[in-house]
């Protein structure tokens, strides 16, 4: 068993620190991640797709088709995983596209029939709850989290089929289970506004603006991801936009395999927590988190 | 003043026929959160408005509203009550741009950046290091030759390299 | 105008109604002064239906229960009716003209004869329970009157809730009770008519939030304390409600100034019921004035898809609600709701006339929740051996209105599609005229 | 009787205080009302209860009687216009004559009026009870009069509505005259061609309703025959028709009025002119007939109605304009079609649906507002379209206009004949618009269909039905009792008479004619009791029952008298 892991651009090009965290927590709880040969970008269902559907479908195929379905594919990313499972979505929908993108992978010698399970590694986590709840070492206790859940992660229902589109639980769940506060807040459910950053930036960041705000307002002192596009926006952006409204954002983005990875008694050095830009070690010390 | 232009509203319809259901109730303009913030500027029933009564000028060529201001979160597929596909007729919309060449200029970056590595994120030699120093396995590199005939079947190529010349 | 009791000679054959709301009572009012006998079965402890629940009506703003009490008194103290309340049909045998039908009684562990409803036993029980009627807005006894002005107008023992039947303790009611009315023996009991000539199904509908609150949930329903559903907010304008007549919302008991009314929930989606519920636009109208009539100062907002007021009046009853009652129609269906921190809710919505999306911040939303087919009727079209159509309503022919799919059984009302009282009334006369035809056999 | 033989000291009166749940009681004390009441003279025993209307009320009323042995009964509650009946056949059947019985009216008249001062609706209520029970005493035992019935049933309007009403009344065995101006059935069936929502032809429906009418043995069906004159009353109507030039004459016991409703004249209406430009009326022939070549259809919907004119929506035009939509579509597809429409009229299960079909086919839907109406110029309508915010200009080569149907400018006549009211619109007024939709405030005329308001097909059909069956109610009595007319029914004393006949023409309900010997004559069954003519007569001569001077000199001084 186990999975192929679908790693994808932004994270092991980016955030590499992020891939760490989850390795080590897969590693932990003996699920094994198949690094395999031949990928590409999935591509991004917030670039490549929206300008062109037919080379995303092309290339999210030919990258399925390199799968070799004992166990299906997992991604870090919830963008990849949108459009892993979008491609099976409308290669298995409308077989007029399946019949082309399949002219199209023959010229290359593929061919990919739909039949790849995806698995964002949030639902694997989610899978292996008791396993989870099983390697705890250091339960969180103090970290008021602000879940994000991200739209991609989500949305739209029809490909995704995980969690409620607007009434999530999973992840919830997930923070609960190590013991630290899921903290309700009031745009919980809104997008952070990173794919606007390619069409108008200040858009984008009054969007996450709008989050923070909401955030910091209900008192949590940290935020989960588990969208390397999310995290970036709002980790990146904070010094941004307090240079540019007075504000004082100083919250520490973690991404759930970090926040697991913690519980398990990873230290912040293995996990490469330095090169976070808002550095979590100001929350430690000030809940008293003995890391 | 417009006029119905049934050949541009038939194409859409084609590619999506989930758009003939749309009976203008705003649930999707109104759940819209860059609507909210525009207050109105951006406006997905509009753009579906527009789509049912084929305004191809309107939609490609002002693009009024600017539909690269959707942000993709889904909540207007979601929310549709004749779960008319928005997105995807969105999606639509700005592939007829891109082929147009009017679409912003991140999109060109990204497009270019994968035809040429395979990713949309080339490794740096600093990347690499610091894979390195974290434990991280070697990278493995995307078979750009593969990607780069695929995109030349789809007619990426053409269009994203039409921008450059 | 009496009807004498010299009739026309009438075969000996009668008819059943299933059903006590308003349909029903209408339908079994018109055969039995047609000199036909009539067994009207219904399952609730008593006859009324939805329209005792309501507070007013449209488009007259008739107080509901005063135009329906003397209905149930005709229906209950009818010479040619048979009442069977807090029972079901339970077996059909037979054909249009010769009906057997099996009635389960259920036992209300309450004499009928002898409980003169004085109350001293409610007074004394000391179970709470939710009450169904005032839904769940306030709580009732175990041993309870299904709501005031019910008939027949009996003590009913909920024997899920009760003491003596769950935890064998208590009693206290029959030994409050100074006329022996409580009977805890008492059984659950079989009738069987024969000659039943026809049936008339008229047993109403179901609210979407009855089943499923997935239609409601994106509204904040049941997450946030200020939203309700249309016939909650009915019973809390009412004046035998569970608020006196005093509107208060339930976060903090405020008398609220400013309502928005949701069209649509749950209706007209290919999400929820593909099909439009028909009442809604006229009774959150209704609803809007009434509120606006307890207090003058409030400002109502009805957000919607299209106004659909057909019938009669009902356009100048919108105009009226606009020009004298302070209603806002907006046309937009609100897509979700979120609260502010005092639980005000905030709605969002596009205004039309600029093409500008807009927030605005009330203090009470109303869900108009939609009409599905009621509770168990996939059971009783099985007894009845009747078809039931793509939405599970009883299944009837355009043009061949109120036939069911067996000969001999008719329908009327809400129970074959979503439709007003005026429409409901003059279905039930149309259908008791066709069972006269069966039932009189010329 | 027994209570006539009563003097007048041995009378004692019951008095019940309603709280009528908060509606009375949530303002003034009812408690203290009817403790107050015991005081007044002749009050014998007196109550307060939550809802006096309620079975356990009416059994307290009952149980008081015996126990008290009470002979008048007071009920101080909401309005005798619902429940004063109700109350009658309570003490009926506790024995007494039901006109002993005497309404206070404290809610309507008390707490809701006062609402702002509860210790004046208090006071009000105590003097309106005061002066109730000094009716009270006065009120004498009337009866009813009974009427025999002549069970046969007349039918007006040989359209759907009738001919399912006249159908269903043969068939319960009531023979039945079914009556048709035109010189052929169906009405409106007869022009149009597919009927929605299932796209039947109107010709197969009107077909089978005709059969179904011939093979009906208590049936007779006058052609070509209008109504002249009605008299008479509940039970008993004489009927004048002419039938091509010949007087008929019919006695029948009920009627049921099936006239239907007309189109309206589009004269004037967005430049109509027949050809390039007509009303979905005459689309239906056309359609019928395969004539319709259009590439570029616009339908425009509440034409000529939902305006300040005929504020009404006429409820069936969306679902006209659908089908007919369709109907286009279907023979040829590449059609365009816009529909211009304010609310889409598609309620229920089965329009919904059709709603959502005509979209999926491809026609337009496109909202204009009520104060910017579509405007049609030479080749292209130029409409406002909400959705966009803008003007936009669509093409037409037919412009079809879905106008309403209106009542028949001749329902006033027939009202008259019937003395039944119509509304501002001109439709028939039914008795109660919620609770008797197919009843007329006059007994023994009923009401179905388009006449009463636009309905469509199978709505007219159940209407029918409707009607037949209240008109059942009475056919299949031999003699009924009629009751509003007996309680205040006029007393004429022709001594006093001066023969000015000025109650004639008063009488809103023709009651009182001047009859063949010169006298005047009050026909009782036609009689409501209003009392216009007792309050007119200027010697006298007419007292009204239950409303006698005495009686109401009672309250007057009960109320101010020493």
């Amino acid at each position: 068993m186990g999975y192929d892991l679908f790693l994808g651009c932004v994270i092991p090009a980016r955030l590499p620190y992020l891939e760490v965290s989850s390795r080590k927590i897969f590693e932990k709880l003996g699920i094994e991640l198949r690094d395999v040969d031949g990928f590409s970008c999935c591509p991004d269902p917030t670039g490549i797709e929206l300008i062109d559907h037919e080379t995303w479908l092309t290339l999210g195929a030919r990258n399925l088709s390199l799968c070799d379905n004992n166990g299906g594919v997992i991604s870090f990313c919830s963008g990849c995983v949108e459009t892993l499972k979008g491609v099976n979505y409308f290669i298995n929908k409308d077989l007029n596209a399946r019949e082309q993108v399949n002219k199209h992978l023959k010229k290359v010698g593929k061919t990919y029939e739909g039949k790849t399970e995806v698995k964002h590694f949030a639902q694997v986590l989610y899978e292996n709850l008791d396993k989870v709840k099983k390697n705890i070492e250091k339960p969180l206790e103090g970290f008021k989290v602000a879940i994000h859940y991200g739209c991609h992660y989500l949305r739209p229902s029809e490909i995704i089929k995980w969690d409620d589109p607007f009434e999530p639980v999973t992840l919830d769940e997930i923070v609960k289970a190590l013991q630290a506060e899921s903290v309700d807040y009031e745009q919980k459910m809104e997008c952070c506004g990173n794919p606007l950053e390619k069409s108008d930036k200040d858009l984008s960041l009054q969007m996450i603006d709008n989050k923070l705000k909401a955030i910091q307002e209900a008192g949590a002192n940290c935020v989960v991801v588990v969208c390397p596009a999310c995290y970036q926006q709002f980790e990146f952006n904070q010094k941004e936009l307090n240079k540019k409204n007075n504000s004082e954002y100083n919250i520490p983005i973690f991404y759930l395999s970090e926040l697991i990875a913690l519980s398990f008694g990873f230290k912040p050095e293995e996990l490469g927590f330095n090169f976070h830009r808002i550095k979590p070690s100001e929350l430690f010390e000030s809940i008293g988190f003995d890391v | 003043m417009s006029v119905i232009n049934y050949e541009f509203r038939n194409e859409v319809l084609k590619h999506n026929a989930s758009l003939s259901y749309c009976y203008q109730c705003s649930t999707c303009s109104g759940g819209c959160p860059v609507a909210l913030l525009t207050e109105g500027k951006y406006n997905p029933r509009k753009i579906i408005e527009e789509a049912i009564l084929g305004l191809r000028d309107k939609l490609i060529e002002s693009q009024d509203p600017n539909p690269w201001l959707c942000s993709t979160c889904q909540k207007c597929v979601e929310l549709c009550p004749q779960k008319v596909e928005l997105t995807e007729i969105f999606t639509l919309v700005k592939n007829l741009c891109f082929e147009e060449q009017k679409f912003p200029e991140a999109f060109y970056s990204q497009g270019k950046a994968v035809f040429d590595n395979g990713v949309a994120i080339p490794y740096s030699n600093s990347i690499i290091a610091r894979r390195k120093k974290l434990g991280l396995p070697e990278i493995k590199v995307a078979p750009v030759e593969e990607i780069k005939a695929l995109m030349n079947e789809t007619n990426f190529a053409k269009n994203i390299l039409r921008g450059t010349e | 105008m009496i009807i004498s009791e010299e009739n026309l000679e009438n075969s000996s054959r009668t008819a059943l109604v299933i059903g006590g709301g308003i349909a029903g009572i209408q339908a079994a009012l018109d055969l039995a002064d047609m000199g036909i006998h009539v067994d009207m079965v219904e399952k609730k402890p008593c006859i009324g239906g939805k329209m005792a629940q309501l507070d007013k009506t449209f488009p007259t703003n008739d107080c509901s229960i005063c135009i329906l009490a003397p209905k149930l008194s005709e229906c209950f103290r009818h010479p040619n009716i048979t009442l069977h309340s807090y029972s079901e049909v339970q077996k059909v045998e037979g054909s249009a003209g010769n009906f057997s039908v099996e009635i389960l009684k259920h036992a209300r562990y309450v004499k009928e004869s002898e409980c003169i409803n004085c109350g001293l036993c409610t007074e004394k029980c000391p179970m709470r329970v939710e009450d169904e009627f005032d839904r769940e807005i306030r709580k009732r006894r175990a041993i309870y009157m299904y709501y005031l002005q019910g008939v027949p107008a009996v003590m009913t023992i909920d024997k899920e809730k009760c003491l003596w039947f769950t935890k064998n303790a208590c009693r206290i009611c029959e030994k409050t009770c100074e006329r022996d009315a409580i009977d805890f023996e008492q059984q659950d009991q079989t009738i069987t008519l024969n000659n039943v000539g026809s049936i008339v199904v008229a047993t109403g509908y179901n609210l979407v939030e009855d089943i499923e609150t997935d239609a409601l949930n994106s509204y904040g329903y049941s997450k946030f304390r200020n939203v309700v559903t249309a016939l909650e907010f009915e019973r809390m304008e009412c004046a035998s409600g569970p608020q006196g007549g005093h509107i208060k919302r339930f976060s903090d008991g405020e008398t609220p100034r400013k309502i928005a009314f949701l069209q649509c929930i749950g209706s007209r989606s290919d999400r929820f019921e593909k099909y439009c519920s028909s009442i809604c636009c006229m009774y959150t109208t209704k609803e809007a004035m009434i509120a606006y009539e307890h207090d003058n100062s409030l400002e109502s907002y009805v957000f919607y898809i299209d106004m659909r007021a057909g019938g009669k009046g009902f356009q100048s009853f919108l105009r009226r609600g606009a020009s004298d009652y302070n209603i806002n129609y907006i046309k937009s269906k609100i897509a979700q709701i979120d609260i502010d921190k005092d639980e005000n809710p905030i709605i969002v919505y596009e205004d039309y006339e600029d093409g500008k999306i807009k927030q605005i911040q009330v203090d009470l939303v109303v869900l108009a929740t939609c009409i599905i087919p009621p509770d168990g009727i996939e059971n009783l079209a099985e007894i009845l051996d009747i078809e039931l159509n793509d939405y599970n309503f009883i299944k009837t022919t355009p043009f061949i209105p109120l036939e069911t799919s067996k000969n001999g059984i008719f329908t009327c009302g809400c129970v074959h599609e979503p439709m007003d009282i005026p429409r409901s009334v003059a279905e039930a006369s149309g259908a008791a005229a066709r069972a006269a035809e069966v039932i009189r056999g010329v | 009787m027994v209570e006539e033989e009563k003097k007048e000291e041995d009378v004692r009166v019951g008095v019940f205080i309603c709280h009528c749940g908060s509606n009375i009681g949530g303002l003034i004390d009812c408690k203290g009302l009817a403790e107050y009441a015991g005081t007044l003279h002749g009050v014998a025993h007196s109550e307060d209860n939550l809802y006096t209307c309620s079975e356990t009320g009416l059994t307290a009323i009952k149980t008081a009687i015996k126990e008290n042995n009470l002979n008048r009964v007071v009920v101080a509650s909401c309005t005798p216009r619902t429940h004063e009946p109700l109350f009658r056949e309570c003490i009926s059947e506790a024995g007494l004559n039901p006109y002993l019985f005497n309404f206070v009216n404290i809610r309507d008249q008390c707490t809701w009026v006062h609402m702002k001062d509860p210790e004046g609706a208090y006071a009000k209520a105590a003097d309106l009870v005061k002066m109730g029970v000094a009716k009270a005493e006065k009120l004498k035992p009337l009866d009813m009069i009974k009427l025999d019935i002549n069970p046969i049933g007349l039918v007006i309007g040989g359209g759907v509505t009738g001919m399912s009403a006249a159908l269903n009344l043969s068939r319960q065995g009531f023979k039945t005259y079914l009556v048709e101006r035109d010189d052929r059935l169906g009405g409106r069936l007869n022009d149009l061609y597919k009927l929605f929502p299932h796209d039947i032809e109107a010709s197969v429906l009107l077909d089978k309703l005709i059969t179904n009418l011939n093979n009906s043995p208590n049936l007779e069906i006058l052609l070509s025959t209008k109504i002249t004159n009605i008299d008479g009353f509940v039970g008993n109507y004489e009927i004048e028709l002419l039938q091509n030039g010949k007087d008929v004459n019919l006695k029948v016991g009920i009627i049921i009025v099936a006239v239907g409703s007309s189109i309206l004249d589009p004269q004037g209406l967005f430049k109509y002119d027949g050809q390039k430009i007509i009303t979905q009326y005459e689309l239906e022939p056309k359609l019928k007939n395969k004539q319709i070549k259009a590439k570029e259809v616009v339908m425009i919907q509440c034409a000529g109605s939902r305006n300040d004119k005929r504020p009404y929506c006429s409820s069936v035009c969306c679902m006209t304009a659908l089908k007919n939509a369709l109907i286009i579509k279907e023979k040829n597809p590449e059609t365009h079609i816009s529909i211009l429409f304010r609310d889409l009229y598609t309620p229920g299960t089965e329009y919904e649906k059709y709603y959502r079909k005509a979209r999926e086919e491809g026609i337009l839907f496109i909202r204009y507002e009520e104060n910017r109406n579509p405007i049609v110029e030479e080749n292209h309508i130029r409409v406002y379209n909400e959705f966009m915010g803008e003007e936009m200009l669509i093409p037409y080569d037919l412009l079809v206009l879905s106008t309403p149907l209106v009542a028949n400018s001749d329902n006033k006549d027939l009202a008259q004949m019937l003395k039944v009211p119509t509304e501002s619109n001109n439709f028939f007024l039914e008795a109660h618009v919620k609770l008797r939709p197919s009843d007329f405030a006059t007994d023994g005329v009923f009401i179905g269909g388009s006449a009463k308001w636009p309905v469509d097909i199978t709505e007219s059909i159940a209407q029918g039905y409707s009607a037949a069956s209240r008109a059942s109610t009475i056919l299949s009595h031999k003699t009924i009792e009629v009751e509003g007319s007996t309680s205040n029914l006029p007393v004429y004393n022709k001594n006093l008479c001066t023969g000015c006949e000025i109650c004639v023409k008063v009488c809103p309900f023709h009651a009182i004619i001047k009859n063949e010997d010169d006298e005047i004559e009050i026909i009782e069954a036609l009689c409501k009791g209003c009392g216009v003519c007792g309050a007119t007569c200027t010697n006298q001569a007419i007292v009204i029952r239950h409303f006698t001077d005495d009686q109401i000199m009672s309250e007057i001084l009960a109320y101010g008298g020493k």
